[in-house]
């Protein structure tokens, strides 16, 4: 290695971490192999993808195209944050239930990317949906019922 | 990727010493979203990352009437897509940002690190030139002011020294009677611009007279390229149908546009054409409304 | 990927001939040659850096020429690699060169580049572009050598 | 045709996914979520030509690097090569004497972590002549073209010619014939989840966890290649992230290299592809130039059908004399189509290997087909929707049988429902009324209809077995060694054992294939599990129930065929108030009565009734256990001065899968990947090639579909309940794999009377056709 590792310290799922990292290691690169929160997919190396979509701060970004000690000091929210206990989060829920999901494994970024958007703005419309969506590839269970599903979850959310 | 050091400065002033220090082997790291595509490829390879994400006092958006528009260099795109006074103001930016690849990209990258990133497909360059901005740099030697327009030198090359930064793009207020318009051909939503075209112009409310063009077009040479000659042809005229046609063609035969498997050089020349004729009218139609 | 290109330059046309083979006249008009090695009378090695932005590239070359009809063709083949292991290039070039009055030679040359590995995700976007810097450095060096030797 | 749904506690229901609450949230595990203490990175070195002999290969530099473990190269794997059959055995897992297309693996690093293992593999010394290549199929085939295996004259890798009827008399007596070329594109399988591997030694044994969804034709494999007997071989299935039939299918560097590696290191080793690796390297769709003449009577009626296909098949055989059949097989359905003649090669090439992909060879001439009846159709001035549905196979009458000219077996047909139905939600007559077009942008709809075998039949190995296991605490085992790879069959398998046993969902548990525990299954491909796999937990749910019911009939001292199952009880059918609660009667047969551990064993055999690959000469005999049919229809908007198209949200499409077991998760198979898949063939996907080099892979520059580009098609369910299947059912999705790009291109047609005979269309391409109409229009 280069240089001496760098201090990290930073909130996973609610949780207090701190390490020392390797400043070339990506925050996918963290979560997946020092963290074991393997959740959270690597499936490109172009940022193209969306299957390693987390929360920082609540936003959806890609894990893949950040350094993990830019997120020192900020919150990372994963997959395997994102429901109460046992106690699934409304847009998994809905995913489950309109039968959103099939191979699974772009489901995560898909829940990271509608929870960072529900966040925001829980009123949102079928374009939001898709927009907030449209980094996230699918290759089979496609984006209709993701869509749909999402619609589904603001609506719980909203208390309709 | 191959190992560097790594410096987070958390001023302005911290990042310029650290530059100074590294004399030259300092790459500057924003939101890293196209560096660092580049960096798992081992197409870069830089010995030193400064990185300047964590300057907080360049995260702003600010706006008045006589300064016009400030953007911190820090500003991410999404802070730029959902700004009040962006979607007031500059409309056209709002519009850029929202097709500027997708959700994840512009939470994290920053208009500073797509603007030095100096790849001629960019969109925010195209639509900063048009709308006249400069930016603000800083180096060891104090505060430097370029034009937009001048700051593009080559395919990935910016006027930015090794030891500068970039602190902020200034956007002029608009003009009454201008109107901007921003497009590119995209196959899909967020796609680089196989070909993108950034248009301001304002009009003689009276007479219907264009009294300013600016044109720029992204993705068809090594820098955004302004198409000077398609603007004359327009300037002092009230624009038609067949002006628009003739500035378009004036422009795909201006450029050199690269052959990609996203489209051929011939393509993209005619492509050219049509998108200054068709944002060239929106932004004339723009212009109309904005009395 | 195909570069194409054309070029005059003044000077007579077997001066040119014999300047274009001197391996010397590579090193020194070649933007970014480092090295220049002649193994045999038609082959040379070359390392070659060249840099797009921030991208660095360093590739060892080998060319060989295949065919040699003096003053006026010239073909050669060459493979070389990227030293940081970015990619494989292979190229074949045909250089032409016409006596087209008044003291000036055109030289028109056609390179066929294939390149693999990493950097071809850059394609033609920067490789033409490239050519083009390079090309013109070239001939503004050649044209220099050649002033200076008159 | 009555729909079942009502009949049933838990089939026709649309059951939430037994594996989704583990896939939401994010606890699923696929092959790269594994380690091992002690474990190994490897990484495969690729050779930079598409067709090179080796020379010399030198790893003495990397095999001294600090970190290194391990190396090897093509020769240490002793002569083993592999193919689908005995005379296609023409691979080896590493290049030994010379590449045959870009990137192929010539050696294999294990290190103590990924960087290391990189940088030995660049320290790996390799001498290559060059040879001269072959990309071009119809170049390939020429008499002095390079030969890509030295065996295999004019690269024919195989060819077949068949003839049904008499096409020549029928073109003679046809009012319109028409011969057009169309060709589509090399594509990617556009799986997220690249190929990855762990692969360690355990007591002598061989352990494997691969992204594979077929783990037992890797056990096969990897038994030969190894000299292992199968009883030591043993392929641990993880969760899929899809498959396809690509190289998560069969056999590829990776899965060799990690275990010999593993091996030479006795170390556990891991590889995973980068997504680069998988875009230039791995198994891709073939690339084929399918030629079409078809005579119509006056009214549009086919009277006879000639295809001429020739397909790229890359460097290696793999799949391709399978493809073949089916790209020309399954051309006389879902069309009455009574003459029929063929003549097809698949080409040896340097270009990356081409394999079996969903839809599986029928995607390519129903393009063809599809979009020349529209040509054909405009021609005698009548509807598409009309001309498909008086060409369609009428639906038999039960126990009756509608045998196609080349002997395919219909016995269900739903294809005139799927065509009405689709046309009817889509609103096709009223469509064409109001079409609008707006300035540059002109739109237009097209139809497509398509059929697709299920229960692929082939010989060797293709029985199915399940077990199923009620252990005393009332909780249900289903063990298959079929596998889902993210289509949804182990929720069918749980649904079908809790339909039977009369037992809920959450009572029944399905397990990862294991090959040391699990029944040897041919795996995923040819859309056979539901049908076999299927089959077979029926009859093994109802050996458990036989078994059940006998501890029952004890019990309350009747005979067992007067007892029944529903809702966790075991009653009397006279009397249902006399029951016992089921786990009263698991007891009784667990512990006292009976005394049993009650295992349920059911076998599917309609699998290996099989169809001969000497078949294939003749083009005669059935491949498929039943067929699924389906019809889409699809609005597009075309940019006609840019060339763009966009699908809109509006489209419809309608399935007959015999019957839904879920509904949800076919709603989702039809109108989700494989319609985004199709109509991503037609719009987007394709390998741009330069002399065997991908030059877009990576999925920033290879274009799929994302959700502002996915239609929101209204669906339909067409219920046909086949006799052939359990339950009713058939294939659902493969035929909407094949529907989408006909009918993208032909709404394209419709809009601008444009036919694109190459996809993708993509923006320059329909450019371009716009510009050539202009220019012969003006001509005129």
């Amino acid at each position: 290695m280069k240089d001496e590792l760098k201090d990290l310290k930073f909130k996973v799922n609610g949780k207090k971490i701190e390490l020392k990292v390797n400043p070339k290691i990506l925050l996918l690169e963290l979560l997946r192999e020092e963290l074991k929160l393997t959740g959270t997919r690597t499936g490109c190396e172009v940022s193209a993808c969306g299957a390693c979509t987390v929360n920082l701060d609540g936003k959806a970004v890609r894990a893949c195209s950040i350094l993990a000690v830019q997120v020192n000091g900020h919150e990372v929210v994963t997959i395997e944050g994102v429901a109460d206990g046992e106690k699934l989060h409304p847009i998994q829920e809905a995913m489950v239930n309109h039968g959103a999901i099939e191979c699974g494994f772009c489901t995560s970024g898909m829940v990271m990317s509608a929870r960072a958007l529900l966040l925001e703005n829980p009123r949102a419309t079928r374009e939001d949906i898709k927009k907030a969506i449209q980094g996230n590839m699918c290759a089979d269970s496609g984006y209709v019922k993701y869509v749909e599903a999402i619609e589904m979850a603001a609506k719980v959310i909203q208390g309709k | 990727m191959k190992d560097f050091s790594y410096f987070a400065p958390k001023t302005a002033t911290e990042a310029l010493s650290v530059l100074a220090k590294l004399k030259g082997e300092g790459k500057i790291m924003c939101g890293g979203q196209s560096m660092l595509v580049l960096m798992k490829q081992n197409m870069l390879t830089p010995e030193n990352i400064v990185d300047i994400k964590g300057i907080s006092e360049l995260d702003y958006i600010k706006y008045s009437e006589k300064e016009g528009l400030r953007i911190g260099a820090l500003s991410t795109h999404s802070a730029v897509e959902k700004s009040a006074v962006v979607k007031e103001k500059y409309p056209a930016l709002a519009e850029m940002e929202d097709n500027l690849a997708v959700v994840q990209t512009r939470n994290w990258g920053t208009i500073g690190g797509n603007v030095c990133h100096g790849d001629p497909a960019a969109d925010p360059p195209s639509i900063f030139i048009v709308l006249n901005a400069k930016y603000k740099l800083v180096g060891p030697e104090g505060e430097r002011v370029v034009n937009a327009e001048d700051f593009y030198k080559d395919y990935l090359e910016v006027d930015l020294a090794h030891d500068e930064l970039l602190c902020e793009v200034q956007v002029p207020s608009l003009s009454a009677n201008t109107g901007v318009a921003h497009e590119k051909l995209m196959a899909q939503k967020g796609d680089m611009g196989i070909v993108g075209a950034a248009v301001l112009v304002t009009i003689n409310p009276s007479t219907g007279v264009c009294q300013d063009a600016r044109i720029v077009l992204t993705n068809v040479a090594s820098t955004p390229f302004r198409v000077k000659s398609s603007e004359k042809v327009l300037i002092g005229k009230v624009i038609d149908e067949k002006l628009l046609e003739e500035a378009g063609k004036i422009a795909s035969e201006e450029i050199d546009p690269p052959s990609d498997v996203h489209g051929s050089e011939e393509y993209r020349r005619d492509m050219a054409r049509v998108f200054v004729k068709r944002v060239t009218a929106k932004a004339l139609d723009r212009a109309k409304q904005n009395k | 990927m195909l570069i194409l290109g054309k070029f005059t330059i003044k000077a007579p046309i077997q001066k040119l001939w014999d300047m274009l083979l001197e391996p010397e006249t590579l090193g020194s008009c070649l933007p970014g040659a480092e090295k220049v090695d002649k193994i045999d009378e038609k082959t040379y090695d070359l390392i070659v850096k060249q840099k797009v932005g921030p991208i660095k590239v360093k590739l060892a070359f080998r060319n060989v020429l295949t065919v040699i009809q003096p003053p006026t063709h010239l073909e050669l083949e060459g493979e070389g690699e990227d030293m940081t292991k970015l990619g494989h290039i292979k190229q074949k070039t045909t250089v032409d060169l016409k006596d087209i009055g008044n003291g000036e030679v055109e030289v028109a040359y056609e390179s066929e580049v294939a390149i693999v590995g990493k950097l071809a995700m850059f394609g033609d976007r920067i490789m033409k572009s490239k050519a083009k810097d390079v090309e013109k450095e070239f001939t503004k060096n050649l044209a220099e050598k050649l002033r200076s030797l008159t | 045709m009555e729909d079942n749904k009502n009949n049933y506690a838990v089939l026709g229901k649309s059951v939430p996914r037994v594996d989704a609450p583990l896939k939401v949230t994010g606890q699923a595990k696929y092959a790269a979520d594994y380690e091992m203490a002690g474990m190994l990175w490897g990484i495969i070195k690729r050779a930079p030509y598409a067709h090179a002999r080796i020379l010399s290969i030198d790893t003495s530099k990397a095999e001294k690097l600090p970190g290194v473990k391990g190396v090897i190269i093509g020769k240490d794997f002793g002569g083993f090569k592999w193919g689908w059959q005995a005379h296609t055995r023409d691979e080896t897992p590493l290049a030994v004497d010379k590449v045959r297309y870009m990137y192929e693996g010539v050696a294999a690093v294990a290190a103590i972590n990924k960087d290391i293992a990189e940088e030995a593999c660049d320290l790996i010394d390799v001498q290559y002549e060059e040879l001269p290549a072959v990309f071009d199929p119809f170049e390939a085939m020429k008499e002095g073209a390079p030969l890509v295996h030295e065996d295999k004259p004019r690269n024919i890798l195989v060819e077949y010619h068949w003839d049904f009827g008499d096409v020549d008399k029928a073109f003679d007596e046809s009012y319109l014939v028409r011969e057009d070329l169309f060709q589509t594109p090399r594509m990617g399988k556009g799986y997220i989840e690249p190929p990855a591997v762990l692969a360690w030694w355990e007591h002598d044994t061989l352990h494997y966890i691969g992204a594979k969804g077929s783990p037992y034709m890797l056990w096969r494999i990897f038994g030969r290649a190894f000299k292992l007997p199968l009883s030591k071989v043993r392929v641990i299935q993880p969760i899929i992230g899809c498959d396809f039939g690509g190289t998560k299918n069969d056999g590829h560097a990776l899965d060799f290299a990690a275990i010999l590696l593993a091996k030479k290191t006795a170390r556990p080793v891991k590889i995973v592809y980068t997504q680069w690796e998988e875009l230039t390297t791995c198994l891709r769709r073939h690339a084929m130039w399918v030629r079409v003449k078809m005579g119509l009577s006056k009214d549009g009626l086919i009277k006879g059908l000639y295809t001429n296909v020739v397909a790229d098949g890359g460097a290696y055989a793999r799949m391709s004399p399978v493809t073949m059949y089916l790209t020309n097989g399954q051309c006389t359905v879902p069309y009455k189509i009574d003459n029929f003649r063929t003549d097809t090669w698949n080409i040896y090439t340097n270009n990356p290997i081409a394999a079996a992909m969903r839809g599986h060879g029928m995607y390519h001439t129903r393009y063809a087909i599809d979009c020349q009846l529209d040509l054909m159709a405009k021609e005698l001035g009548i509807d598409p929707v009309e001309i498909r549905h008086k060409n369609s196979i009428d639906n038999p009458k039960p126990g009756e049988i509608y045998y196609t000219v080349n002997k395919l077996r219909v016995a269900t047909c739903g294809i005139k429902e799927c065509i009405e139905q689709s046309a009817k939600l889509f609103g096709w007559d009223e469509y064409h009324k109001t079409k609008k077009t707006d300035g540059p942008i002109a739109r237009g709809a097209g139809i497509a209809a398509s059929a697709f075998l299920s229960g692929a039949r082939l010989t060797g190995h293709n029985s199915c077995s399940a077990i199923v296991r009620i252990n005393e605490d009332g909780s249900v085992n289903v063990l298959t060694g079929a596998s889902d790879v993210g289509m949804g069959s182990d929720t069918a398998m749980c649904a079908i054992a809790a339909e039977v046993l009369g037992v809920g969902m959450k009572d029944v548990e399905i397990k990862r294939v294991d090959t040391a525990y699990s029944y040897p299954d041919p795996g995923s491909y040819g859309s056979r599990v539901t049908i076999y796999a299927g089959e077979a937990t029926m009859k093994a749910a109802e050996d458990a129930k036989r078994q059940l019911l006998e501890a029952a009939s004890k019990e309350m001292n009747v005979f067992p065929e007067e007892l029944e199952i529903r809702d966790k009880k075991v009653f009397i059918k006279t009397d249902e108030t006399r029951y016992l609660p089921w786990l009263d009667v698991v007891r009784a047969a667990c512990y006292a009565n009976i005394g049993n551990v009650i295992v349920g064993k059911g076998v599917s055999r309609k699998g290996t009734k099989g169809f001969s690959p000497k078949a294939f000469s003749t083009g005669e005999g059935d491949v498929g256990t039943n067929y699924g049919f389906a019809a889409q229809i699809n609005e597009v908007e075309v940019d006609t001065e840019t060339g763009v198209v966009r699908c809109t949200e509006k489209s419809s499409m309608a399935d007959d899968c015999g019957f839904p077991l879920n509904p949800a998760i076919v709603e989702t198979q039809c109108i989700g990947g494989s319609y985004h898949q199709s109509i991503s063939a037609a719009l987007y996907e394709e390998f741009v090639m330069d002399k065997g080099s991908t030059l877009n892979p990576n999925f920033v520059d290879y274009k799929r579909p994302r959700a502002y580009e996915a239609p929101f098609p209204k669906f339909a369910h067409v219920i046909t309940n086949d006799p052939y299947g359990p339950f009713g059912v058939k294939e659902c999705s493969e035929a909407t794999t094949c529907t989408g790009a006909p009918a993208v291109i032909n709404a394209i047609y419709d809009a601008t009377g444009v036919m694109i005979k190459n996809m993708p269309a993509t923006p320059e391409k329909v450019w371009r056709a716009l510009k050539e109409k202009k220019e012969a229009e003006k001509n005129k």
